[in-house]
């Protein structure tokens, strides 16, 4: 059944006059449709500032039109916690029967989850987990296992050096669960696998490509003997390789990184870029979604609801399609 | 009525605020209701707590850019040193840090002489990098759960933290209203040279606003991250600017002289109800940034037309 | 003495800094490592040129990380769609709109600057967001195209980045001494009223340095383009508050009325060799934002104690 | 007129010889400047002690010494014999010395009361404002100095003359044993002046000693028992009022003879320059018309807020009229802004120098081209020497006291500054020149100076207008004189049949001729 609206591309055919407007025809239709739905809300962490969080909310709210007896909720929080936190106390308010949260971070959203919780709302965690403390307060998580992605990258590294060599890594913005897990998996799994290769050196790359270009070129600058990268995105690892081009040094390095974004994709058949994990968008709204609505259901569902995130190298890359985003 | 009639063209904000008000509450049926106007106070004081001290700082003419930073080292010390010195100790420690950074802006403002923005300015990065070097980047959780609990409590049916907010908002109208020290904000920002000659200590005067500032900054910090059990190195990028958009809402005069209490309750208000009413009317985020900003521009272009009479183009 | 530091301060603590941090470490001093703090510069640094003016005319524009987003996802975006040469153009065409509403609400509207452009901010946020719907853009094919030319390439091995901003900053330098427009700017911001008593058109020229800060923003939109080939929606955020930053160390007043292009040249160069010399010396990214800090105090208070002949002010 | 001979009479009640505030010796030194070296001045308690010099002369410095904003570097100040040094305007507050300011020093958005009593507001429980005491006493300080207006009035809707009053009320408050007056009657009408030194007679009878700082020899022969003059920071002697003359301190005080009074003789009138017609601008002015010829000087004469000052900024383009018109040589022309104004052969020398006419921070030669930078560029390029050589021809010509063309016009003295003015406007060759206040706070000196200018350039064809509210400089400067009332002319005048008595009645609105 589908009742909402969506917002975004009712506003572009109303233009921004009726924008009000429009979402008060939006919510008139949900609430005509409100008697045999569950209504979920989610709040993510910010879209907009990626595509792969633009891409998960259009696919959350394709999958949300797609199901027969959901009504969803989609806040964003535009990566403040202190907005987020008032949002999941607005979805409490609003009574929503599940709520999805992506976590702006880990540990902050905890007390607010308790909220929902002690208000008799089951809490979904989506794509980035919470702390330790707030595991037994929620239903599930839903997401990609990022200490998985770490060593697998470490895997695709110590295969690609030979077992030995010199890397630097750019990990994401600092604080956010996704960064440290994917930091902690790679640098736990490195030393198992390759002893001998040596970290030079991490700095944040705030998942942000121009900002990852400017610390490689730092790096590049300060050490002359850079075997490997490991970005904790493609979107870092490109801007790693730009960098890296720009010098003339692109031939002489490995790339490894996470999350695989068209653009690392095109720069790996084109043989610049050496490695990452392919992590759908999609799939992981949908998993998201589908969690929720079990949940709702009273259905039994597994704690950690991991979706697979293979690793993808020159060798494979075909048997993947190229990502959307 | 009379009365009436000129608070409201002296305070327009309000108008702003009931319309709001009236609008969504036709328009969701989650708006008008007790628990959603309890969660905008909540909402509010954050940002609020913060403007109450900025209203005396831009009265004063200063402004205080450094307000972000000096919540989010608030609230990583109160939430990191909870192991080593106990809750009351590491909140303790997190308000005197407010109190260090605003008495250090007051005083470098104070002997320089230079200007406030710039002072503000320059701590607003720095601070933030005290803030990474202390976490070393990371977010600290409060294991003891009576700091959350305290976060999410409420006394006589409200939260505790609009309490909060409410009882230093009517005390902060009080003393700016009725106290000396009150007066002579107005009179510093009005006419510094003037103050100084009449015998004002306008020097000591700024640094005890910027310590106010400093004080609430750092208040509301520790009482956002009880609401987080939490603090994260992050905490409070841009408040410095929601804070200046709501005082200025408000009325207050970014030339210094001019302002109220009252005024910038109104403007917090006015950004917590229009957030609170676009989230339940699903208002998607990417319009919300260009509502806000095209808001504070609206309301300054209104003001400017009403407040100021028609002269001179000078 | 006090006279000397406030006259010649920012070229004392340039030379200072590359004082010491070549003495800390060796790779500070080389032509490749100079190169990269001057690119590195040049995108903060061609914004702050056209910043320059805004604040020279006594007004501020807190606008500019915003727009510079806006300008280069919309660059990007394009280039893929209607080829390098248009997207440039419409890219410039509507950056510089986005620069005459904040000209139009600021020069002839008379708002105040802090808080218009403040909304702007916002709002260009949004803007931005809405058109690219929330994701990243990408140039496809990145070696084929001559849109590299303004972040990824070298003329005489200097790269272009470097040169856009060195050659900007002359004329622009040039502009603001040797030309009527750059005196009527100082004269705006030195007095709104004697300026519009002597038939300068105040609203004009405050909107054209409006268009100019868009201008450079446009430039540095083309470079930070062109080198990651490819955009994000937050790409520039904060950079307003570092622009702001590199202005006021150059010694331009907030007051409006005095300032000077070369020297928010230094002050930009300033800022990036602090942040390479901490990071080549191995501390924390972070540590550069205590030693800003330090640093814009230091050189305005110095500034203003020659101006006032002495060190501590007497309220 | 009669208030002279009451105060003359004054005189006779023998002011006791003791002197309550004494200065020996003074001296100051700011960088490159010596403002006061060796200055002595001592002043008895019911005196009126004029303080006469030229701009630059050091009255201001001395006087901020004495109100304790600056330290003297050498020298004694003696408060009733005692050695008192005053670091601060509220130290030199508690020995009882207070100043007046020729720039008011007040917060305009703020009550009268809360003025009167700025940094000592009555306080109750030590922290709280006592606003019922506040505005009683207030009350009380207004009622002693016949003021109007109410202790609750926002004071930023007073008008100047009363903003004035305020400050005095001001100084009231502490039972001042010296009140230093700088330039009170700056912006204030002949009809305001009769007010203040009333309050000022007030003050001497109950036994305060008044320093009165004043360019205007009438008013400092009208009210002072014993006047100090000043030259170049250096003390000129002290003389009894009544046994002195103007010549005597005039010479004194500039070192020189001044050339004798201007001579009139009719002009010779040329075309008709400007005309304006049913001119009006609702709650201004209205229903204003007369015309200008080319070699004449007209005055417009009326108290402050006759509506003098928003004519001119119309007729220049920067208000925009609701009826009437304004023809310049015989053309009928819309003057939308000062450009358009300048383009049509206009110039216009504001009010108010430091404001409006001038842009402090930038050098001489840069003000002095600013009204018309485009004719000294080629393609946007400044041609400097060419700006150069028409500054230094005004230089000369106007005798401006510059140390070069690269030195801010900030450091120079009030007269030079207006000078400057007067430059950038006849650097534009203009048709029609009008000069808003041309002299205020401007020394003899110069003030005689301006006058000649005002003449020689009428000689050369220029149309003059001078907006004065000095009855003796619109005398000696115009050939007609049009005396202005609430926004309306009440009357125009020849030179030729103008009396002061009339001319008060027209700007008071006693209109019986």
């Amino acid at each position: 059944m589908k009742v909402q609206i969506n917002p975004i591309r009712t506003f572009q055919n109303l233009g921004k006059v009726s924008l009000l407007a429009g979402s008060i025809i939006s919510l008139g239709l949900s609430g005509m449709a409100q008697a045999e739905t569950f209504r979920i809300g989610i709040t993510q962490n910010n879209v907009g500032v990626d595509s792969y969080q633009t891409t998960y909310e259009q696919a959350f709210e394709d999958a949300a039109e797609e199901a027969d007896n959901v009504d969803v909720v989609v806040l964003d929080a535009g990566g403040d916690v202190a907005r987020q936190i008032s949002q999941v106390r607005n979805l409490i308010q609003q009574q929503v029967d599940v709520i999805i949260i992506w976590p702006t971070d880990g540990q902050a959203v905890v007390p607010a989850i308790n909220g929902a919780r002690n208000a008799g709302i089951p809490v979904v965690v989506t794509n980035s987990n919470i702390a330790e403390a707030g595991q037994p307060l929620i239903a599930s998580f839903s997401g990609p296992n990022n200490i998985q992605q770490g060593a697998y990258a470490a895997e695709m590294m110590c295969n690609q050096l030979g077992g030995e060599g010199n890397i630097v890594q750019i990990t994401g913005q600092p604080g956010y669960t996704t960064a440290i897990e994917r930091q902690k998996g790679f640098e736990d799994r490195l030393p198992e696998v390759c002893p001998d290769v040596k970290i030079l050196d991490t700095q944040p790359g705030d998942w942000n490509r121009a900002k990852a270009q400017r610390t490689m070129e730092d790096f590049l600058t300060r050490y002359d003997n850079i075997d490997g990268v490991y970005a904790a995105d493609d979107n870092m690892g490109v801007g790693a390789l730009n960098a890296a081009k720009s010098e003339d040094r692109a031939g002489e390095i490995i790339f490894i990184g996470a999350t695989n974004f068209a653009v690392g994709y095109e720069a790996m058949a084109r043989g610049e870029y050496h490695g990452s994990v392919y992590q759908s968008p999609a799939e992981d709204a949908r998993n998201a979604l589908n969690i929720a609505i079990a949940v709702a259901q009273g259905k039994e569902v597994d704690k950690m609801s991991y979706f697979d995130t293979p690793k993808i190298t020159q060798e494979n890359m075909d048997e993947f399609e190229k990502p959307v985003f | 009525m009379n009365r009436i009639i000129d608070l409201v063209k002296r305070q327009p904000i309000w108008i702003f605020v009931f319309i709001c008000v009236v609008f969504f509450s036709f328009s969701s049926p989650y708006f008008f209701d007790i628990r959603n106007f309890s969660n905008i106070l909540v909402q509010a004081s954050t940002i609020g707590l913060i403007a109450l001290g900025m209203t005396f700082v831009m009265i004063n003419g200063n402004i205080d850019l450094s307000v972000g930073a000096t919540l989010a080292l608030a609230a990583s010390l109160a939430v990191g040193l909870q192991p080593q010195l106990g809750i009351t100790g590491a909140v303790l420690v997190g308000l005197l840090s407010g109190i260090v950074i605003g008495a250090l802006n007051g005083i470098i403002a104070w002997k320089t002489g230079v200007d406030a923005f710039i002072v503000t300015l320059g701590a607003m990065i720095g601070v933030r990098g005290l803030v990474f070097i202390y976490t070393g980047e990371q977010a600290f959780y409060a294991h003891d759960l009576a700091y959350s609990d305290f976060g999410a409590s409420s006394l006589f049916g409200m939260p505790v933290l609009a309490l909060i907010f409410i009882c230093l908002t009517i005390i902060a109208h009080l003393v700016l209203k009725y106290t000396i020290h009150g007066r002579n904000v107005f009179a510093v920002g009005g006419n510094r040279v003037a103050a100084k000659e009449a015998g004002i200590r306008v020097g000591p005067h700024m640094l005890l606003n910027f310590i106010l500032i400093g004080f609430l900054a750092a208040l509301s910090g520790i009482l956002l991250s009880t609401q987080m059990g939490a603090s994260t190195p992050n905490l409070g990028r841009n408040y410095e600017l929601w804070t200046i958009t709501a005082v200025v809402l408000g009325g207050t005069r970014l030339t210094g002289g001019f302002g109220s209490i009252i005024g910038t309750l109104g403007g917090v208000l006015a950004i917590a109800i229009l957030r609170n009413g676009m989230n339940l009317l699903q208002v998607p985020s990417f319009y919300v940034l260009i509502i806000l900003g095209s808001i504070l521009i609206i309301v300054l272009f209104i003001d400017k037309r009403f407040a100021e009479p028609q002269g001179v183009g000078a | 003495m006090l006279q000397f530091f406030g006259k010649h301060g920012i070229s004392v603590a340039f030379v200072l800094c590359v004082v010491i941090f070549s003495l800390s470490t060796q790779k500070f001093l080389s032509t490749d490592n100079f190169l990269t703090v001057v690119m590195q510069a040049s995108i903060i640094g061609t914004i702050a040129l056209g910043v320059t003016f805004v604040v020279i005319g006594g007004n501020l524009d807190l606008s500019v990380g915003s727009l510079l987003s806006f300008a280069t996802v919309l660059v990007v975006d394009l280039h893929d769609k209607v080829g390098p040469g248009t997207a440039i153009l419409l890219m410039f065409v509507f950056t510089l709109l986005i620069g005459s509403i904040n000209g139009y609400l600021i020069g002839y509207l008379r708002l105040n600057s802090l808080i218009v452009t403040l909304g702007m901010l916002s709002a260009i946020q949004g803007i931005t967001l809405v058109y690219s719907g929330g994701k990243n853009v990408d140039i496809s094919d990145q070696t084929n195209t001559w849109f590299a030319f303004f972040g990824r390439e070298a003329l005489f091995g200097v790269p272009v980045p470097a040169i856009i901003f060195i050659v900007l900053g002359i004329i622009l330098q040039i502009v603001l001494l040797k030309t009527g427009f750059g005196r009527k700017i100082f004269a705006i911001g030195g007095n709104a009223t004697a300026s519009l008593f002597s038939g300068l058109r105040r609203n004009r020229l405050v909107f054209s340095t409006y268009l100019l800060s868009a201008f450079t923003t446009g430039c540095a939109a083309l470079i930070l383009g062109s080198r990651v080939m490819g955009s994000q929606n937050n790409v520039g955020e904060g950079y307003e508050l570092l622009v702001l930053a590199g202005v006021i160390l150059g010694g331009t007043s907030l007051l409006g009325g005095s300032g000077s292009i070369a020297r928010t040249v230094i002050g930009v160069l300033i800022l990036a060799m602090i942040q390479n010399g901490l990071l080549l010396l191995g501390f924390p990214y972070y540590t550069q934002w205590l030693v800003t800090w330090v640093v814009i105090i230091v050189a305005v208070w110095l500034d203003i104690a020659a101006k006032r002949g002495k060190l501590f002010s007497t309220y | 007129m009669n208030t002279q001979t009451e105060m003359k009479e004054s005189i006779n009640s023998q002011p006791e010889e003791k002197p309550l505030l004494k200065l020996k010796n003074v001296s100051k030194s700011f960088p490159g400047v010596k403002a006061l070296d060796g200055v002595e001045l001592d002043v008895r308690a019911g005196e009126v002690h004029a303080l006469l010099g030229e701009n630059g002369a050091g009255k201001s410095t001395l006087m901020k010494i004495l109100a304790g904003i600056y330290q003297p570097d050498g020298g004694e100040v003696f408060l009733e014999d005692q050695l008192v040094h005053m670091s601060s305007p509220l130290e030199a507050r508690e020995h009882g010395v207070l100043l007046i300011h020729q720039e008011l020093s007040l917060v305009p958005d703020m009550t009268v009361a809360e003025n009167v009593f700025l940094g000592n507001i009555p306080r109750f429980a030590n922290m709280f404002v006592n606003n019922r005491h506040l505005n009683e006493r207030c009350g009380e300080i207004l009622t002693r100095l016949n003021c109007k207006f109410k202790p609750t009035e926002k004071l930023g809707n007073l008008s100047i003359a009363n903003q004035q009053m305020v400050e005095i009320a001001r100084a009231l408050v502490f039972q001042p044993k010296v009140v230093v007056f700088d330039e009170p009657t700056a912006s204030l009408t002949d009809y305001e002046k009769v007010v203040l030194f009333g309050v000022i007679r007030e003050l001497k009878e109950s036994g305060t000693a008044i320093v009165y700082i004043s360019h205007r020899m009438d008013e400092i022969f009208e009210l002072s028992d014993r006047i100090s003059v000043l030259r170049d920071g250096t003390y000129q002697g002290t003389f009894y009022t009544r046994q002195t003359n103007e010549d005597e301190v005039t010479q004194r005080m500039i070192g020189r003879d001044l050339d004798a009074d201007i001579e009139h003789q009719p002009p010779e009138l040329g075309a008709k320059a400007l005309e304006v017609s049913g001119l009006g601008i609702d709650g201004l002015y209205s229903d204003i018309s007369f015309d200008v010829h080319a070699g004449e000087v007209v005055g417009f004469y009326g108290l402050v807020g006759a509506g003098r000052t928003e004519i001119m900024e119309t007729i220049f383009g920067l208000r925009k009229p609701d009826s009437g018109s304004v023809q310049i040589n015989g053309q009928n022309l819309a003057i939308n802004s000062p450009s358009d104004a300048i383009d049509h052969g206009l110039g216009l020398v504001p009010e108010s120098r430091k404001e409006q006419g001038l842009v402090l921070g930038m050098s001489c030669k840069d003000n002095t081209t600013l009204a018309n930078i485009s004719e000294f560029t080629k393609l946007g390029w400044i041609d400097t020497s060419a700006e150069r050589k028409v500054f230094e021809e005004y230089m000369d010509k106007l005798r401006i006291k510059c140390p070069g063309w690269e030195y801010s016009t900030l450091n120079l003295s009030g007269g030079n500054q207006q000078k400057v003015v007067i430059g950038k406007w006849l650097s534009t060759s203009p048709k029609i020149l009008i000069l808003d206040e041309p002299t205020r706070g401007i020394d003899v000196g110069s003030k005689s100076e301006i006058h000649h200018l005002i003449r020689e350039l009428a000689k050369t064809g220029l149309a003059v207008i001078v907006v004065s509210s000095e009855m003796p400089e619109v005398l000696t400067v115009s050939d007609r004189i049009i005396a202005m009332y609430d926004g309306r002319i009440t009357r125009c005048f020849d030179r030729s049949e103008v009396t002061e008595d009339t001319l008060i009645r027209a700007i008071t609105g006693q209109t019986g001729h």
